[in-house]
């Protein structure tokens, strides 16, 4: 195909793979949004999936956790490894899956309930803690991460709908990472907030890859060579180019993804 | 350069008055319905409440032994051979010194004096010699019921004009009960026994009461709901979130919508032919009573609660799931606390439609005469296993007897179920104010 | 363990006396009160003939004689031996608002002319011309047609429709007009006879006479079909009117002068007769003096006690069987 | 009742068995439940699930096998000791299977999933129920009467010696004019009051309308028959039937209509108004921000998103209004009639199911059982109408979502 | 008060003030959002209000059409004129008001409606077609200069919903920009865009400012500064400074501005 990604082979035998995408292709009804993409994604490492608006990223992102399971018309085949298990096994429990591999989404969805309620469902229903000072814990420590501690300390148990839209957006990473995932995937996660804020998100993305991966979608360029060691560029539902990051903007091999990079190509 | 925020450009008028226009419609619409339930209430409870109060006789009655008891030996043997007919006679005697004591004078015969006295009163008081048989001897004070017509006169029901044509009064029977009344041996009282009381039969419409029917109800409200909103909230759950998108399951949204068409005495044939004929409960019974109205009430709360669920957003599943909820959590956790206002209103007007209905309980036996008071369990029956009746079943009994007098109780009874039915929903109505919001 | 309360199904018609009568019981008896259901007839006699055994009732009232079929399916429920036990007469009267025309007499052939569907005129049937009593009788009052019938579903009905409009047709000649009009089909004759109309002059009724009673309220001309015991409690709403001029009252009524009227019953189911405790009890109470007698309670509500009583209480006695 | 102490003994091991699965999980997790697959109460309702759930399948199979057999009296004594060894065996094997690696979670749900399922079929049992109760008084029917009759003869006329025509067109004309008239008034009046009461209407005003206006499906039937007898009937037949030469009937089909309309009114309003108030305030948001007016939001944008609910409202008010028989009775007779003249007198199916069942006609003849073959062909009817309902609601569904 | 803003008063006096706000508070419930902001908006340029998220950008932003009036618990005090008209006044009809006010939401909120009527809406309740035909065009440019043309043309009668983050954030801008409003609110209309759209919409912006006055709410401190000639900063529900964008930018006067333009308070 001529639009298979080229991998950069030699950096990839160094680390280990966390998840691995083979020929992944992503129908909603009619609509091809996913075309047969491959790729691997290294453990420790963030990995950014940059391209124009609806060009599927959103869409892949969804199939590492099998959140387009949700979606009826939407419709996934190929396989994806996680740890080297194919997560479509039916033997996988998407529950367990989706535990391992948190997601931040495009829009913020807070739930209809307090903002502690919001951080502390995760945690709850994944018994990560003993008791409830435990659990004030890790509220607190989630929404330290999250970067709005201090906006909402004083109102945790004020509904998480009254926030504005860039303290709705750091909620949702908050409850995000107070379940600690392995994996986390996060959505344009910055795209309500002010450089301040962005710069606390990204200094907790660098913290996160210590330890899990993270795969985040964005559509600042700066951003992603700021935080990614890894980028994919997506066009029109194809992955054109994955590799790292540095290189990617420095070096892009495929024509297209020079022109989004430099501008011309929307 | 542009036109004035102040003053309103025609189309904008147009549209403002389309905007006024369909308020007024919404506002009408409450109108209408809010005037009807006024129209219905009113007329209901002006017709109904003299059923809460009642006209009693208080009179000390003779318990000669000669009469009451031959053996004198307060033998119960003995003693309960004497029929309520044979103590009729002493009543109308307690009655008739009464007056001669206030020294009010009439013209009417012993036994016409004794028509004012309801047929009821002998029971109370056979009931009253046989429980403490030390009375008999000395004359005892009772408090007895008057007669329907009687009750009727004070209560504006029956006129002098009315019964100069009613074979079953005449004027100067209301006369002397005007008489009595003003000696104070006629006293018009809060009527509890029309809340406690079983039904009683046609010829003694002052002494029926409501107590066999609310206990029936509130024996098959019980069953309904215990089986009713658990199964109806499961099966919509299961047909809304987790059912495959399938033929299969088409019919069983068909079907159940079918089911909501199904005319409610078809469930009654369905109950004799089932639960009575087949699984062999008891005919009569709460239990088969209330199982028949949750299966009539289900497809109501069934289908209000997929609607409701259909209105969740998808946004709040995805949360729950992205975090790494099972479906069921998402679903128990927050999808159903957001749904819950639609659920109780399924379960408000579901209730509402069992707790009213009359056609399905005429063939499982429930329409029926019961004056023994059904006990919620027994080792004999079981569960709500004992014969009873239900409030709309005693109303539509009411409604249906030839004396007028029972038309009061019916309309009486109405009040009581409509007061039963608030009682029974405030609840659902208290949380479901709570459970509201927008997101 | 067992129910120990006695079960009864079945006629509306019935259900006033069966309640004086089970209450009395309830009261002067040790046993338990009996429940009484109504459902009608039909429904009574099919609970009665699902079979024997606790959850089925034990005796069932009714309004008419049960049938040959309902008996065969008895007897395959294995319902073999029921006692009939007739209780007295339901008397049917004709009766209009108090402050309406002055409906006061009837005859057969007054109601035959005004309801028929058809009537025959000069050697053919035509649709029934009459709209008002006036023209049916000029002795009757200047009204309206409008007459309240049972509904078809009532065995009232029946009766009103032979005793009354087929008496009717004969009486008025029409019977015999009919006759030559189609050949001498007595079958045919008698159909077309109690075909009522159905223009709206006369309607049918599928509720209780309290329906009737609310329509005749709110119609000031029409006249309604009632049973007597109905009546004798609305006498001060309603006013009756004769039939061939017979005034109906319990006494008219037994002695047979009254023409309109129907007997009522019960029936037993034989074999729970010590299985089921009262039942015998409350059978014999039925029908004993006190009861059912001229001046018992069941008369003064209105039923036309049986001349043949004690026949029918030294058959409850003896458990006769049909 | 022999079956009483099983059922006892079934909840007291449960209560027992959830209390010693989470002490035994949280022993096993050495007292820090992250060391656990699942949490304890997970392990607790797993229990509870495993001890209660067989049993009861048990016992009902019981009473369906006892019954099929013909089986009467107390059940023998194996039956209560197996299905409590069903019970205890459901406790021992939960409370041993608790471990730090056991899914308590996905055991319990599969529970409640089976559970679910259960529920969902009570309706095709209740579905198979009906049909059974009726087909054989049906067949027997169509055995006594020839069915082109009853389903072609425009004449229904039940008669007392035979030889009735029972023909089931007029009634279902009368079934279809009452109900269109009652949904004519209650829908858009339900639907008005529902949009007033979710988007003008403040809380106050909501709080005690909508409850009040929900008593009005809880006023019995035969309040409204009453109603529709003495005062709506003579009031449409003088003000309206009669000056407009409409005949001179107070039982009519408008009248039965409109008050069942009335009655029908909660079942749109309440249901819609939940319904529209579960949409979404940014669809609102967008549309106002838009210039739009209030009423054209919710024309044009709430409605149409809220459109599956409401259509499930007015199902549901549908199906009351074909299964009413008590105003009809009242307000429109007895008499049925296939008749354009919304003044006129006329019937329904319900009704005359009703009225024939609880007859005086022998019960084994046609005229009663007919009856059942109303109700079946009802229920076939409206099975089709249902049918196309769904149809059409997913095909305009499909341009939305 | 010390956080009045400074106006630059010379510039002021050449432009026509559009929008003028004075005293304006806002409280949601006990919470006060915006405290006593006053500033005047002019004709035919572009403002641009900055400031860490939560700061209460939107909620001012929500004044200017009155949106708030449709968050119960949200109380707006002061006076807000445009044209010299407060629209406040009991005689100004919120509708006519949002016509001439229109605004793009921070979260993309497309109706469930088709992509073509999510466009046609606004141009039809206020008649702004005589035809078919008319919407047609008006449609087809709406979604032009949305910049979401090409990818939706052959997808017209689609549901809105189904469309990626970015083109429902597209979407919602071309359904804004099709009822012709003289005054356009944006909050944040490039969050969810990559560069190219958001270059497009920039144009846009751009080219709406030869006739209507836009506000523009962005993280961006380089979009506001391409975009705008006027930036207001907000901070904690007070707007600090506002003025010339070069002038806030290169020169700001309150050290918090400063600071927040440097990157140093979020
Ligand atoms: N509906 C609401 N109820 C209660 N508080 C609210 C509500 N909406 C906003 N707030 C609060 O008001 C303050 C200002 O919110 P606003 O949405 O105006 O912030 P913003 O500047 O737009 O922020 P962002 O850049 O994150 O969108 C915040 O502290 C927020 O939590
Ligand atoms: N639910 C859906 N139904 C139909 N089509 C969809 C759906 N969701 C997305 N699409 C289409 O699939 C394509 C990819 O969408 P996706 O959301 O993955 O884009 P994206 O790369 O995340 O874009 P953005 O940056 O704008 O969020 C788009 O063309 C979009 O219109
Ligand atoms: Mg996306
Ligand atoms: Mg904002
Ligand atoms: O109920 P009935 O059978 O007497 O009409």
């Amino acid at each position: 195909m001529e639009d298979m990604y080229r991998m950069d082979r030699a950096m990839n035998a160094q680390q280990d793979t966390k998840i691995s995408a083979r020929n992944v292709n992503v129908y909603y009804g009619e609509k091809h949004a996913i075309k047969d993409v491959s790729v691997e994604i290294a453990d420790k490492t963030v990995t950014a999936f940059i391209g124009p608006s609806g060009c599927g990223k959103s869409t892949f992102l969804r199939c590492i956790n099998r959140m387009n399971d949700t979606i009826d018309i939407a419709r996934v085949t190929g396989d994806i490894l996680i740890d080297g298990e194919d997560i479509t096994d039916p033997r996988v429990d998407p529950v367990q899956l989706r535990a391992k591999v948190g997601m931040v989404f495009q829009k913020p969805n807070p739930f209809p309930k307090s903002i502690y309620d919001n951080v502390a469902y995760g945690p709850k229903i994944h018994g990560l803690a003993r008791n409830k000072s435990d659990l004030d814990e890790i509220v607190e420590r989630a929404l330290r991460r999250g970067a709005i501690w201090d906006e909402v300390k004083d109102r945790l148990q004020e509904p998480g709908t009254g926030l504005s839209g860039g303290q709705q957006q750091r909620l949702c990473i908050a409850r995000a990472v107070a379940t600690e995932p392995e994996v986390l995937l996060m959505d344009e996660p910055c795209s309500a907030l002010d450089p301040i804020a962005t710069a606390q998100v990204e200094e907790l993305i660098d913290e996160l890859r210590q330890s899990y991966s993270v795969v985040i979608v964005t559509h600042s360029m700066q951003q992603a060579a700021r935080v990614s060691q890894k980028t994919a560029f997506f066009h029109l539902g194809n992955m054109v180019e994955y590799g790292e990051t540095d290189r990617i903007f420095t070096n892009p091999e495929d024509p297209r993804t020079e022109s989004y990079i430099s501008g011309r190509i929307g | 350069m542009t036109k004035s925020l102040y003053s309103a450009d025609a189309r904008t008028k147009r549209r403002n008055a389309a905007e006024r226009r369909f308020k007024a419609y919404g506002a009408a619409a409450i109108g209408i319905a809010m005037v009807a339930l006024v129209i219905l209430l009113t007329s209901v409870v002006t017709q109904g409440i003299g059923a809460f109060r009642q006209t009693y006789i208080t009179v000390d009655v003779p318990l000669p032994e000669a009469k009451l008891d031959k053996s004198g030996t307060r033998d119960m043997a003995v003693m309960s051979k004497v029929t309520t007919i044979g103590y009729a006679p002493l009543l109308r005697d307690g009655l008739v010194n009464a007056i001669a004591e206030a020294g009010i004078q009439t013209d009417l015969s012993e036994k016409e004096i004794g028509d004012l006295i309801s047929k009821e009163a002998a029971a109370t008081v056979r009931n009253r010699v046989l429980a403490h048989p030390d009375l008999i001897g000395q004359p005892e004070r009772f408090s007895l019921l008057a007669d329907g017509r009687i009750d009727g006169y004070f209560k504006g029901r029956v006129t002098m004009a009315s019964a100069a044509l009613d074979q079953n009064t005449s004027p100067e029977k209301l006369d002397l009960a005007d008489k009595l009344r003003d000696a104070g041996i006629m006293q018009i009282k809060f009527n509890w026994a029309f809340l406690t009381a079983p039904d009683a039969s046609d010829q003694r419409p002052e002494a029926a009461g409501l107590g066999v029917a609310i206990l029936g109800s509130l024996y098959m409200m019980i069953v309904v709901l215990v089986l009713a909103l658990p199964i109806g909230v499961a099966a919509s759950i299961y047909l809304e979130e987790f059912a495959p998108k399938n033929r299969w399951t088409d019919v069983i949204e068909v079907n159940i919508a079918n089911l909501a068409a199904v005319p409610s005495i078809v469930y009654g044939i369905l109950g004799l032919a089932i639960f009575i004929n087949f699984m062999q409960f008891n005919q009569s019974s709460p239990l088969v009573g209330g199982m028949v109205l949750a299966l009539m009430t289900l497809p109501t709360i069934i289908i209000s609660t997929r609607a409701a669920l259909k209105a969740v957003p998808p946004s709040i599943r995805d949360a729950a799931l992205g975090v790494g909820a099972s479906k069921m959590q998402s679903v128990f956790h927050h999808v159903l606390p957001l749904a819950a206002p639609g659920i109780l209103t399924g379960t408000i007007i579901g209730l509402a439609q069992a707790l009213g209905e009359t056609a399905p309980l005429l063939l499982i036996g429930m329409v029926a005469f019961v004056r023994d008071y059904p006990e919620a369990y027994s080792s004999a029956t079981g569960l709500f296993g004992d014969p009873s009746t239900a409030l709309p079943v005693q109303i539509y009994n009411w409604t249906q007897r030839a004396d007028p007098a029972f038309v009061e109780r019916a309309q009486g009874a109405i009040i009581t179920l409509l007061v039963f039915l608030l009682i029974m929903n405030t609840v659902a109505i208290v949380l479901r104010r709570r459970f509201e919001r927008r997101w | 363990q067992g129910r120990d309360n006695v079960q009864i199904a079945g006629s509306s018609t019935v259900l006033p006396y069966a309640n004086i009568v089970a209450e009395a019981f309830g009261e002067n008896f040790d046993f338990p009160t009996p429940v009484v259901e109504s459902g009608g007839s039909s429904a009574g006699l099919k609970r009665f003939c699902e079979g024997v055994g606790e959850n089925t009732v034990d005796i069932a009232n009714a309004s008419r004689p049960i049938k040959d079929s309902e008996r065969e399916t008895c007897t395959a429920n294995g319902v073999t031996d029921i006692m009939e036990v007739r209780i007295g007469y339901d008397g049917i009267v004709f009766a209009s608002q108090i402050d309406g025309p002055a409906f006061t007499a009837f005859t057969p052939a007054d109601w035959y002319t005004a309801l028929a569907a058809e009537l025959p005129v000069d050697g053919a049937m035509v649709a029934n011309p009459n709209g008002n009593w006036n023209e049916v009788n000029g002795d009757l009052p200047d009204a309206d047609i409008m007459a309240f019938i049972p509904g078809t579903k009532h065995g009232t009905r029946e009766v009103f429709e032979e005793k009354v409009i087929l008496q009717g047709c004969e009486d008025s000649g029409a019977m015999e007009q009919i006759l030559t009009i189609n050949g001498g089909d007595e079958d045919a004759a008698e159909a077309s006879c109690m075909a009522i109309r159905t223009d709206g002059m006369s309607v049918d009724i599928d509720g209780d006479y309290t329906e009737t009673l609310a329509r005749i309220d709110a119609n000031p001309n029409g006249v309604g079909v009632f049973g007597l015991s109905f009546y004798e409690n609305n006498t001060d709403k309603l006013k009756v009117a004769t039939m061939g001029g017979v005034e109906p009252s319990t006494e008219t009524i037994a002695s047979g002068d009254y023409p309109v009227s129907r007997p009522l019953f019960f029936y037993v189911k034989k074999q729970h007769i010590g299985t089921i405790p009262g039942l015998k009890e409350y059978a014999e109470f039925f029908v004993s003096d006190d009861m059912a007698g001229p001046d018992g309670p069941l008369a003064e509500y209105g039923l036309v006690s049986d001349p043949e009583l004690a026949t029918t209480q030294s058959a409850v006695a003896d458990e006769t069987t049909m | 009742m022999s079956l009483t102490l099983p059922l006892l003994v079934i909840i007291v091991l449960a209560i027992v068995g959830s209390f010693l699965a989470r002490r035994r999980a949280l022993s096993v997790s050495g007292g820090d439940i992250r060391h656990l697959a699942s949490l304890p109460k997970q392990h607790g309702l797993n229990a509870i699930l495993s001890t209660v759930v067989p049993p009861l399948l048990a016992i009902i199979a019981w009473l369906m096998a006892a019954r099929i057999m013909e089986y009467r009296g107390a059940a023998p004594l194996w039956v209560p000791l197996a299905i409590m060894a069903l019970a205890v065996a459901g406790v021992v094997l939960s409370v041993v299977k608790v471990s730090n690696t056991f899914r308590a979670r996905t055991a319990s749900e599969t529970w409640i999933k089976g559970l679910l399922i259960g529920a969902s079929t009570i309706a095709i049992l209740t579905t198979v129920g009906i049909v059974f109760s009726m087909l054989f008084e049906t067949i027997s029917f169509f055995r006594q009467y020839p069915w082109t009759e009853f389903f072609f003869s425009t004449n229904w006329s039940p008669n007392f010696r035979g030889n009735s025509d029972l023909g089931i067109i007029p009634l279902l004309w009368g079934t279809l004019y009452i109900s269109f008239i009652a949904l004519a008034f209650a829908v858009p009046t339900g639907l008005f009051a529902a949009i007033y009461l979710s988007e003008y209407a403040g809380p106050r005003i909501r709080g005690i309308v909508k409850p009040a206006i929900e008593i009005l499906a809880g006023i019995p039937t035969i309040v409204y028959g009453l109603f529709a007898l003495t005062t709506v009937g003579p009031f449409l037949r003088d003000y309206f039937a009669q000056p407009m030469g409409f005949g001179d009937s107070a039982s009519s089909v408008m009248t039965a209509g409109l008050v069942m309309g009335i009655m029908l009114i909660p079942f749109v309003s309440s249901l819609s108004d939940d319904i529209i108030n579960a949409v979404p305030q940014s669809m609102r948001d967008g549309s106002l921000g838009l210039g739009a007016t209030k009423s054209e939001t919710i024309r044009q944008v709430v409605v149409p998103a809220a459109l599956p609910g409401i259509v499930g409202a007015v199902l549901l008010a549908a199906s009351r209004a074909i299964g009413e028989t008590m105003i009809v009775v009242l307000g429109a007779g007895a008499a049925a009639r296939i008749s354009l003249n919304p003044f006129e007198a006329m019937t329904t199916v319900t009704v005359k199911i009703v009225s024939q069942l609880t007859g005086d006609t022998d019960f084994a003849s046609p005229e009663t059982l007919v009856a059942f073959a109303l109700g079946l062909t009802l229920f076939v009817i409206t099975l089709g109408l249902n049918v196309l309902a769904l149809y059409i609601v997913r095909r305009y569904r499909e341009q939305y979502e």
